[in-house]
């Protein structure tokens, strides 16, 4: 096993996260999360959008101490020490599931359907979790 | 009577509506992982689950409302349950269906 | 009370593991019987004794080893979905001559009759699929 | 490992195999197919029932030869040797679908959901797949 | 433009109906997997599909309609690509999003 | 054109894993540049050698390790995922003291960073979940 984090010597390119999966029913949110700090200490332009059911991962009071689990959602606060500010949420996720932004634990902006579709455009790849 | 578990949220899949569909009136219904989203009072969701309370008995697993941050924004008629209770349920009714 | 628990899920990756073993720890408590635990589909992961999670977190194959220890059970992982994905005991590796089997403690492997067996045997049986 | 089909000295019971997930994106409806045949052999009452996408299950021309995996719908043409019978396709399921009863490759009984919540009651344990 | 894969089934998941709503005007779609049965040409889902046509180019995997039993059921407009196909269609488009 | 695979399903329960070696083989009889394939959530079982399906049935680790072979893949599992579920080399084993690894020939364990790599340095990234 060797854990590099030398950064390629090539261009950042423009990486998307497409998180759309609940927490704690799969670990695929947390594993995702990973991938993101990840992708920032490789020194690549990271956005992270959070669509359907992907919203509740940024609910505040998550406590899976009771299933013995861990809680992920703090390493959220990493984010900003690893310079991720590119947060978006999708308008009309957040709201058939009657969430507000002031719910959520991180600061993330309401973004548009029609903006996410132009967004996706823009990136050189999207990962999609 | 059965008690019918359901563990999908109700916003990615069908696994609800499919046992709301089948249920019988009386039967019992545990909300686990992702299915406590269900629960929630403010979503699109939640006049399903009101025009349905009349005819099921609901429960939502407290540790996974918990874990999910949403214990205190649920629907005030669905009573939440360790997993004490969860067994007990079990016990009371006469079998277990499993939505997943 | 005799209970049976099905687990088709697995461990790590979603919620169906972690919810039968808090199952299984809260019936034991309340003094029912735990006839079986049947791992099939991907559920047959759980019995992996090379699982490494982090120190500070939840090892899902060694907690239901040891609650099997306390509470002598019967932790049953179907033998053909189990060597399909994987998950060898020593006769199974010898068997097939593979180069090292990986189950944990406490699990066995066996056929799909131990479900039907157990859905005869136990008052309650429940599913914690995936 | 020891494989029994020796029959415990109880009385049979009703065992009814609830199918709800489409094949080969999944392999849970081929171990169900399975499970429902241990049943059988071990003299239970077993009741078959398709639902949802479980209907895609009995869909006649299956040909994954070209995704390499087994045709395992030729299984079910065993279910008449095992003595099962009582074998459901729900109704509206199989309606949402396009499908018809001759486009199934076993002989199944329509079912109404109704009646399904009915056969549900009737059951000593209902194993979901 | 963008390849979008979709590989659930739209009965049972939100998943296809999520990409329609975010994939642009002119960005391709292939149907993989069980999002193979979204390309039915008879079903409770077909009007979606009609109505989503014009917007973008669908394709669908031939195997994987072939595995299903279900190749002789589409709508005549989704065209169906093997393998080959859907690694041309991955280099024609200038990136490939996953639905899942 | 230079592609990359991620898998996130587990071989023999979902289809993700057939699909991409499928993907795989076809993108490279047409002559493109598979830089690498990366394993994580469940897509790690997909490096058992363990693994032992029915004679007749597909061995999905066996064909990913002689694709590799053939073509010099690099088959990446991500070591923190596969470490939890139970997927060692000999060297984790021995790291963790762990009774055995069960890695197939032409898989590697590494970190999340050859994902990361994989996406900066490909024209094409596809993603095959569950």
């Amino acid at each position: 096993m060797t854990e590099t984090t030398e950064q390629p010597a090539v261009n950042p390119k423009k990486l998307l996260f497409l998180n759309r999966k609940a927490p704690y029913g799969s670990s695929l949110p947390r594993e995702a999360l990973d991938a993101v700090l990840m992708a920032s200490a490789f020194g690549q332009q990271v956005t992270l959008v959070f669509l359907g059911d992907g919203v509740f991962q940024l609910k505040t009071q998550q406590d899976p101490s009771e299933i013995e689990m861990k809680n992920f959602s703090k390493t959220f606060a990493a984010l900003e020490l690893y310079g991720v500010s590119s947060i978006f949420v999708e308008q009309s996720s957040l709201q058939k599931r009657g969430l507000t932004l002031d719910q959520l634990l991180i600061p993330a902006k309401l973004i548009q359907s029609h903006e996410l579709t132009e967004l996706l455009e823009e990136q050189d790849q999207v990962m999609s979790f | 009577m059965i008690l019918h578990t359901v563990n999908r949220s109700p916003f990615d899949t069908n696994c609800l509506n499919d046992c709301l569909e089948m249920a019988a009136a009386g039967s019992s219904i545990i909300l686990i992982e992702d299915g406590v989203y269900a629960a929630l009072s403010k979503t699109q969701f939640t006049d399903q689950m009101l025009a349905a309370l009349p005819k099921h008995n609901f429960y939502v697993l407290r540790p996974d409302l918990q874990a999910r941050g949403i214990q205190d924004c649920i629907i005030d008629e669905i009573e939440a349950v360790d997993y004490s209770g969860f067994v007990t349920l079990c016990t009371e009714l006469d079998k277990v269906v499993s939505w997943y | 009370m005799i209970f049976s628990l099905a687990v088709y899920g697995a461990p790590f990756s979603c919620q169906a593991s972690d919810s039968a073993y808090q199952f299984a720890c809260a019936l034991l408590e309340q003094g029912h019987r735990l006839h079986r635990v049947f791992f099939y589909h991907d559920g047959v992961y759980n019995g992996s004794t090379l699982a490494t999670p982090p120190q500070d977190e939840r090892n899902i194959p060694t907690s239901w080893s040891q609650l099997a220890e306390e509470h002598e059970l019967d932790l049953v992982i179907c033998v053909a979905a189990g060597l399909r994905r994987g998950m060898l005991d020593a006769t199974e590796a010898d068997r097939y001559e593979k180069p090292a089997h990986n189950l944990e403690q406490g699990f066995t492997l066996s056929g799909l009759g131990q479900l039907v067996e157990a859905a005869m045997i136990s008052d309650r049986m429940i599913t914690f699929g995936n």
